[in-house]
């Protein structure tokens, strides 16, 4: 027997797969082709105080091994979460995360303040690194003291489990983590998406109506996973790690490298069952390396 | 869903009629106008599956009719028979087949074949369906032969090679002052064009929007299309079928 | 008639087409598959001011759509360079560019005085920006400071034209690239490899010897481009791009993005004459769209 | 350089052998021992050539012996008849055919792929030749048939499933005090365990080794291996072929 369970501060995960926000919608969309109720958590869109309507197409370019997206945190706002997403999704029996967005360090409280009475969200992921908002997002992520400032704000706002979504768009992401961990953060998730362009030459034009995008996929994995692994060895809280998860041979890289649990995002879009399939390949990993529970597998690469 | 190529039939120098049939089990039920998600074997380029309308779909059946635009939907054309493909489906809402009167169904290029399967759902339900076809050229009308079977069909080639010279907006048919609903899929400024007309007529119209899209599940939310109603919203959960009263366009 | 010809501070190159350090040797080694003389300019491999027998084997993974490599700049030194390499590629009818590294700043400075005396080397290409050292390299690259005090030592010791190559494993490349400019470069290149990481998750051991390396290769080319783009908008200076260019429609991308000529360098190992239908590409396209010098495609991107 | 691939031939479950011919022009010299960079068609995960080591060589053919180790080498082995592969070849500095007296060809696994050419060449020199193949089992190996019209052939099996039980090191061959020459090329401990035998009896030993390679061209310096004279060098350029004496094991 393996014991797959995870945790992640008080939070605990029946399995380390997770879903990364912004690929998963609010779960429903998957329910005709998985069983959530086998996923360790399901981490819902990035929500804000107001609704958004976000970026204009064109949004989206297919790159090497993955994609640019510039959605920019479209979303009907924390309270229509409340009200109308929430009674649908409280009672699935997996835990629902909700991802955090904002512009303004108010922004991200009031979130947290609404989220506060809906007692089956487990837990918080402050994202602090999406690269497709021009004002918040990334830019709290990319300094320790703009890092801290969410942060512990939203620690005081939120006593329950909060994960801090990281950039790593930074020359070095340990410090972040530092400072996430310092301010509060019960774990830290890395990597968000790469800063990233593309043009279609013939028309000599960015693909994408905002010129930039966030990159993500299986190009990027590489990146994440060194990310990951030096993180892991800087801060003594859990280490979510994600970025170009395909499978579950690449999630228990992640995992070796010191993840506690890891998020499957992009992936999703090719393989709706990839999360599920992930979780049995885990398990079979665990049971063929004689590897009794997943703490066990959490840094457990030899150097 | 794993579906095996029973054929793959060249159209022309850039179109494949592929017909699958699933591995095991049956077809779920479609309704015309919905589409899949076919993943790409074998193509280095290629990272996301590739939305594609149904052509005609059974119990046992599912014809997708694909363009060769680009490396990704290259490999789907050249998928040999007996392989198998990964579809995800039915996905989209679909064209209303709550017509009365007489339909116009206007298709252009490959735009052409989600219209088959509607316009022989219509006539099933005693519609007076007529197709208007548009193509560059004759040699890029597909599957003549089925829609001729199935309705009246008119054609406008801009290079006159069959049928009606000039664009499908140009077309007498379009002047039958019967038509009580139209359903068009084609490039984006022929189906400008027909809304546009519509809207002058006073005709109900809908249209078939093909926007990039990664998932076609509604959860990347890239594929957006901006309505009057609702703002952005997934033209893959949403649509692809709009009214265009909802359209800004 | 178009005009391929590009300048990088007082050198003119005869197209924009160069090959990237360390993925080209030098030069001679790709000699049976294209003639040299149609290349832009040759980078020939990293040098040092002593010998250097790099890291150990495993010194490469590949990776979705790239490559990690850790080979940690083996080279046998400037005066080996100087001669034994130096006279046998010196009369190539190409430009010869070499790549300086050190460990530090008298290290470069001694490499340059050692080039100073061999005329056909037509510009160097300071390397601050290798992620497979111990010491120097990206260390230089990833601090203002660090960068200027190499840049300008650098300057002082070397007359000819400068290019200073920038890692992207920074917060703000475009901080790192004024920095150079400040301090005396001609023109900067970008982007460096990606430090990234890879396990072998059946053996639970890095792929690499030295755990972590530098990626390269398609996947990295959304990133790369949106750094040049960034840095051709922050200084006056030419900018050289590079980073996963595959073809001469990716070539193309980076020139719409800012660049006024690119490397090539991965692309190398998958295809031997990619360079030289680079040229071709690029001479086919300004044809096509009626642009008669390459200066006019550089930034041409439309927003 | 591309080539036609003429015959794609299963070798058990997991070899193919593909005969090739070059799509126009010759096939140049090639020795025994030299390899090829293969680019692979159609796999997603595979970004950089593949390096075979050549089976056979003449004028017009050339025939590489295939393992399905992981998704590349399973494309190759996948190659449809009549498909074009982009080769890069000849490379590398191949085994040392200036051979006098008695010659033990020893090969482990799809390592006896370059064994066969070599063995030919030798034998048409008139060295006395004798092979000793090892493999898991029986089925394990591949080309028997043209291995014992080369020369004489010992085999050497772990299951005991056919010739000497157990592993090729342990073969009674090995005794003959005529060997003055032995050429290798298997797994590494194989091969680590036939150097330091040929150490002990002073017997001229070759091996050939398959580091991890990016270009095969002596560019990347990713393939390196330690040697006495002069540190890490590219196996690509200055290999595959090792004498033992260069090599730190």
């Amino acid at each position: 027997m393996v014991d797959l369970s995870v945790k992640i501060g008080s939070l605990t995960l029946k399995n380390p797969v997770m879903t990364a926000s912004g690929t998963f919608g609010y779960g429903e969309e998957f329910a005709d082709f998985i069983d959530l109720s086998r996923l360790g958590g399901i981490i819902v869109k990035g929500t804000t105080l107001n609704p958004r309507q976000g970026n204009p197409y064109p949004r989206m370019a297919e790159t090497p091994s993955g994609m640019l997206n510039a959605v920019g945190l479209q979303n009907k706002g924390v309270e229509y979460f409340a009200s109308n997403i929430y009674p649908r999704i409280k009672d699935l029996d997996t835990r629902v995360i909700v991802n955090v967005s904002g512009a303004s360090i108010d922004d991200y409280v009031g979130v947290c303040e609404r989220l506060q009475g809906l007692d089956k969200v487990a837990a918080i992921e402050v994202n602090i690194s999406c690269p497709n908002v021009k004002q918040g997002g990334m830019s709290f992520g990319t300094t320790c003291d703009g890092c801290e400032s969410v942060v512990s704000a939203v620690r005081k706002a939120w006593d329950r489990t909060m994960i801090v979504k990281l950039t790593p768009n930074v020359t070095d992401i340990t410090e972040i983590a530092r400072a996430a961990e310092a301010a509060g953060a019960d774990a830290v998730s890395l990597t968000n998406t790469f800063l990233g362009m593309a043009i279609d030459v013939e028309r000599q034009r960015p693909c994408l109506s905002t010129i930039t995008g966030g990159l993500s996929g299986a190009c990027i994995r590489p990146i994440a996973v060194r990310m990951v692994w030096q993180v892991a060895n800087a801060v003594k809280v859990p280490v979510v790690g994600l970025g170009g998860i395909m499978n579950g041979r690449d999630a228990v890289e992640f995992m070796l490298a010191g993840a506690t649990a890891v998020q499957i995002g992009t992936a999703n879009f090719i393989d709706p069952q990839v999360t599920v399939k992930a979780v049995e390949y885990i398990e079979d990993y665990m049971k063929r390396h004689g590897i009794t529970s997943c703490a066990e597998l959490t840094g457990a690469m030899k150097v | 869903m794993d579906f095996i190529v029973k054929a793959n039939l060249k159209r022309g120098d850039n179109y494949s009629l592929l017909k699958l049939a699933p591995v095991k089990g049956n077809m779920p039920q479609v309704k015309p106008g919905q589409f899949v998600q076919v993943e790409v074997p074998n193509s280095k380029s290629t990272y996301l599956r590739r939305p594609i309308s149904i052509n005609y779909a059974d119990s046992h059946e599912l014809w997708l009719l694909v363009r060769r635009a680009g490396a990704g939907t290259a490999s789907l054309c050249n998928a040999p028979e007996s392989s198998v493909l990964s579809v995800v489906l039915p996905l989209g809402n679909g064209f209303t087949t709550d017509v009365k009167g007489t339909a116009l169904l206007i298709g252009g290029g490959v735009g052409t074949a989600p219209l088959l399967m509607l316009g022989s759902r219509l006539a099933a339900h005693g519609v007076d369906v007529h197709f208007l076809l548009g193509a560059r050229s004759m040699g890029d009308l597909l599957q003549l032969d089925l829609f001729r079977q199935t309705a009246e069909v008119h054609v406008a080639t801009e290079d006159g090679s069959l049928g009606h010279k000039g664009l499908v907006t140009t077309h007498p048919v379009l002047r039958n002052e019967n038509i009580t609903h139209i359903a068009c899929c084609g490039p984006m400024p022929m189906m400008k064009a027909v809304a546009a007309i519509a809207r002058e007529r006073g005709i109900n119209c809908e249209v078939s929007l093909e926007n990039m899209m990664a998932c076609g599940l509604g959860a990347c939310l890239c594929c957006v299309e901006d309505t009057k109603d609702e703002g952005n919203v997934c033209v893959c959960t949403e649509g692809p079928v709009f009214n265009i009263n909802r359209l800004k366009w």
